[in-house]
């Protein structure tokens, strides 16, 4: 099979369900780029390049660039998908969901239900998250908890190419409003990627590595840190299991629960703010439904409650870190 | 334009309807029967009535928190509507959405909003639906003149007019955001604004039928053209309160009653009408007497319809899960 | 001592405040009203007549009216509040925050760290949340956990008149932004509230209740139905210690700890929508923290995972009540 | 407006300066010294000069994602910023902003920001609290064509005005938003916009430092006399990338040189000065290898000074917690 990136698994979900289905159209500023520049057509294909080769391919039509208008675009995304397109749109980054989100989580997530079961809104909006760019305070965010706090969303967070390319799938082909968050330090992460289109589940775990110890869970980039963790560890005799629930709404709690059952530790590991976070979310979870089975504390690695720093220096010391899972596993083992 | 004689019977009911409708919601609310937040239409029936004719089945609109009156003359079902604002499971939207957020996608009324400049992002995605499929159709939004300064619906401008989108911007300027006056709280005008993004735009009185429904005409063959977004800027008043419970003591004393006298639009209609020789005051009243039953029997309806069961809290939330 | 209303106290607290200290200035839509308008002036003090009252005494240059522009004059009164002044904008309900929410996360949060250490933004948010008055789906929300999530933000939840007043004078006192989140349902609720100007410190936590069985966490209008829930269970021999952390950020978590540490059972009561929300949050803490003391499942009481419905019958059974609290709190104990 | 020898002097070391260190740090990204996002400023040094040149202590500004250049113009620490953007412990922000958010509120400069559409709001705030405070103060705000389509500018816009707040809004226009040309993006036009919110507004050429100087002076003017907000469309170029790293395929072949030989507004203001013989260009030279020094000098600093050590990852969240 091909060695993918990221970034082409994702152009290639998009381009392959462009295909297949014409009401899908693409939104976002720069998607395309270019647009009434003398210079090149498709200039950009989004700051990170994800969409580039689209444009060509379905035309401005299909693949629109927009002004810097996350209301006005994103909520026109939103009207688009109530009214019988299949639109894709890019917020460039999760950062700037403040200025839009009203139109993500009054409007979107909500048409349905307000309206009594008579909507149907099949958005679906990419957005770039994460630290490790040296991006600072306003460019480094997770924020999904945001989102899985919002009855009426669906939130998926892809931890490898494979997963971007089937999730990305499912995601256009599913009738409900559905945020795809994608790590900028995983773009150029390399997979063993289908040339054929295929869907992966929503609500579906994966379990990269399997044991009886410990149960790590671990989203989007923390999955990579999360796996070398578990490799370091089972070299020292202890075996874990990685949960990567791939989608925070919904949430395959019966993976984790049962992976608990059998381990009686969790380590929840996220990249995200930890106050009301995914850490949160999942411990509590555990808390509640398999407390039975609990052989120790339950352990979250997360960032500190602050900001993301820019300097290098401060940002390394924020971010999660194998050793600090290492350390947490250590730590419900002991 | 000129409309024939069904056409001008059809907006009489449909304004008739409203009118009856929002002052029989009025009374109930006062009574204790309806719950929650309630804006009433009352007094603004021309804008509603006169941009939703030129409409068909193709075309989309967003409202406001102002919104039983969009809803009606984009054709939404009015017992559905009645029973909605009670509550009950026969509600057009099984009692989930109320008053501000009634709703009928197949009607093309893509919902009242709870959010104060919610609907222009949305018109802009269904004009674009529009023109990306072909339909031929167009997007209406209407908006108020305090939802005029929310930055969502000028970027709405921008964008509408960068993407050259079959949607039209219908301000309905009734002179008060809550207590806040427009006169205040509108820096420039309505008109030039939409200048300054490229649009054009249009004035019309708010109690003229047939101002309001020449000028829609005129925008939306200009948007089913290709010639992209209008916006027109309707001055009108509304008769109730805010919301169901103010007592508009920011009004001047004998306002309301003043612009109940001399600025009705149905009395405007009425008179026009029936001074032209168009239409009969017998045939008006008639249909006046058809729209008062048909109101009263939508509130017996409600009134006696059961409430959503509680399942059903859990239920629409997704299509899947 | 006099009683007041939970309005009067607020309405106390921000005139008193404004009277000390001429830098505090209101701002928001409506908080005074009639701007422009032929008939009276002050007509409205805010939508529930909160700020009523205000206009008259300090004038239309420390009560400001604003456009419908969330964005605009949140905005404004944070970059008011970094130049030298503390306002306190009303965000009339906070379901609207989608409009504005860069603002406030990431501009007021994050100009202190950003900027080194060197911005100082005395901001009061003031803002109406919760469910109970058929106000439908855009209007009921909670979303203080959005909130406690950013780091930079503190957020308060007063639970009564008294907590109220003596939390809104903190917050104006406070050198960070602060978001002070007000109940639409407790705004009648009377109390005894001095007259004199009174602060409560933040993240100290006001145990309502104090008992040995088990631990009750609750926010806003939840402690009521704790307490009410604990007053039945006593009856029964069931002694709850219930404890209203008052701020969620910072949140008392050693009254939380020291108290699981003697009961052994926790039930967390929260308003807001479940998935990584407050009673996630207390949940996981405790399951980290306080674990070794844990006798029982730790079991949350929330809303379910949907919108807030419109219709009575559905806004009843969507809400937490005093019998389900019970109900949880026998679970815990058998 | 004349401007004595002295403040020319002063532009011309500014301008200079702004343009040494873009230049410099282009250089340096380029070697990989300095992570992240930067936006580089070169080519429309006369904005930021020409009206900060007008402003006090009493004045604020708020910046953009580009905001090296307005940093410089409001008197920050150049070293400072240097160190800032390489994330050293030395750094105007202690190493926590970087480029994207360099900022001195002792100088009254707000924020670099990296949110589009994030300064206009702020400086409404800043405007407030001088007409409040009754300190005399103005508050600019400079603003991206790009970001000219935003909502939060466009509130803005309507606030001042209803406000009548001392605010002076710079549309810097460099014809693109990333690779997006503005003359795409931007409906209708900026002056017209600002008309639509009757507010005075001029178009000014941003080669032009004399012009953009004046132009402000204007709007400071109006701002202080109590005359409300202002807004001001300088037309201008950059000459790095949207940011480095940004190949810019989507401009003309040549445009870049064919500006930097033809629309360089550091030549033009050498060429004005010296030509009116308000200036010798020795003069000019001396500032100009000074400049150099000054730079140099900041870099090697920059690049020796110590990393915020690890703990310091936990202050400045709060004030107090
Ligand atoms: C984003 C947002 N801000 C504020 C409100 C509260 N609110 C509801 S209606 C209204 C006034 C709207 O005025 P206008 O647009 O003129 O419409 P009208 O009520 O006059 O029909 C306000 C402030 C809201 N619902 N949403
Ligand atoms: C809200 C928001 N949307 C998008 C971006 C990404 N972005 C950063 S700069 C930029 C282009 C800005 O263009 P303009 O305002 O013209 O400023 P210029 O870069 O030309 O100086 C964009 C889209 C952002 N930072 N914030
Ligand atoms: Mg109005
Ligand atoms: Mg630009």
């Amino acid at each position: 099979m091909a060695k993918k990136s990221f970034r082409q698994a994702i152009n290639e979900a998009l381009t392959q369900e462009m295909r297949r289905d014409p009401r899908v159209v693409l939104m976002g500023e720069d998607v395309a780029g270019g647009l009434g520049s003398p210079g090149e057509d498709d200039a950009w294909g989004g700051p990170m390049g994800v969409t580039k080769g689209l444009m060509p391919e379905f035309g401005r039509e299909r693949v629109l660039d927009t002004p810097i208008t996350e209301s006005g675009f994103i909520g026109a995304a939103i009207g688009a998908a109530a009214t019988g397109l299949r639109p894709v749109a890019d917020l460039m980054f999760v950062d700037f969901m403040g200025v839009c989100f009203d139109q993500i989580f009054n409007q979107a997530a909500k048409f349905r239900y307000m309206f009594g079961g008579k909507a149907v809104t099949p958005v679906v909006i990419r957005t770039m998250f994460g630290a490790g760019f040296r991006a600072a305070s306003q460019h480094s965010q997770c924020l999904y908890p945001l989102f899985t706090h919002i009855p009426g969303l669906k939130v998926v967070i892809p931890s490898s190419a494979y997963d971007a390319k089937g999730l990305m799938i499912q995601a256009i082909r599913d009738d409900d409003p559905v945020i795809f968050f994608e790590h900028k330090m995983l773009y150029d992460d390399m997979d063993e990627v289908p040339d054929e289109p295929y869907a992966i589940p929503f609500g579906e775990a994966n379990l990269t590595r399997e044991g009886d110890d410990v149960t790590v869970v671990a989203l989007g980039r923390m999955v990579k840190l999360a796996n070398e963790a578990a490799d370091a560890l089972r070299r020292d005799g202890v075996a874990c299991t990685v949960i990567d629930p791939r989608t925070t709404s919904p949430m395959d709690t019966d993976s984790i629960l049962e992976s608990v059952g059998e381990t009686g530790r969790l380590v929840v590991v996220d990249e995200a703010h930890p106050r009301c976070g995914m850490a949160a979310d999942v411990a509590a979870l555990v808390a509640q439904e398999a407390f039975r089975a609990l052989k120790a504390p339950v352990r979250m690695v997360t960032p500190p409650h602050v900001p993301v720093p820019f300097s290098p220096a401060l940002e390394d010391a924020y971010l999660p870190t194998a050793a600090r899972i290492v350390e947490a596993v250590r730590g419900v083992m002991a | 334009m000129q409309l024939n004689r069904e056409q001008l019977l059809a907006a009489w009911r449909m304004m008739g309807t409203i009118r009856a409708f929002e002052d029989r919601v009025h009374a109930e609310f006062a009574a204790g029967g309806i719950p929650g937040f309630v804006h009433l239409y009352a007094g603004e029936e021309a804008s509603a009535v006169g941009v939703c004719m030129n409409l068909d089945h193709r075309d989309k609109i967003a409202s406001t928190h102002r919104g039983h009156g969009h809803c009606i003359a984009k054709g939404c079902d009015v017992p559905g509507m009645m029973a909605e604002i009670f509550g009950r499971a026969s509600g057009l939207c099984g009692g989930k959405g109320g008053s501000m957020h009634i709703a009928d996608l197949e009607k093309g009324m893509m919902g009242a909003n709870g959010i104060v400049g919610g609907g222009p992002p949305l018109i802009c995605g269904a004009a674009l639906t529009a023109k990306t499929l072909k339909t031929g159709g167009v997007a209406v939004a209407f908006i108020g003149d305090g939802a005029s300064n929310q930055g969502t619906t000028m970027e709405s401008y921008n964008l509408a007019k960068a993407w050259m989108l079959p949607a039209i911007f219908v301000i309905e300027d009734n002179g008060y955001a809550e207590s806040t006056a427009s006169n205040w709280s509108v820096s420039g005008s309505q008109i030039k604004r939409a200048e300054g993004f490229g649009i054009p735009a249009v004035q019309v009185d708010g109690i003229d039928f047939f101002a309001i429904h020449d000028a829609a005409a005129e925008a939306v063959e200009r948007a089913r053209g290709g010639g992209g977004p209008s916006l027109i800027h309707v001055k009108l008043n509304r008769y109730h309160g805010h919301f169901e419970g103010d007592a508009q003591t920011y009004r001047a004393p004998g306002e309301i009653e003043r612009l109940r006298r001399e600025r009705d639009p149905l009395a405007h209609f009425r008179r026009r009408v029936t001074e032209a020789g168009l239409l009969e005051a017998s045939q008006l009243d008639a249909i006046e007497a058809e729209v008062a039953t048909a109101i009263e029997t939508a509130v017996a309806a409600a009134k006696s319809a059961p409430m959503p069961p509680p399942p059903n809290l859990l239920t629409d939330v997704y299509v899947s899960y």
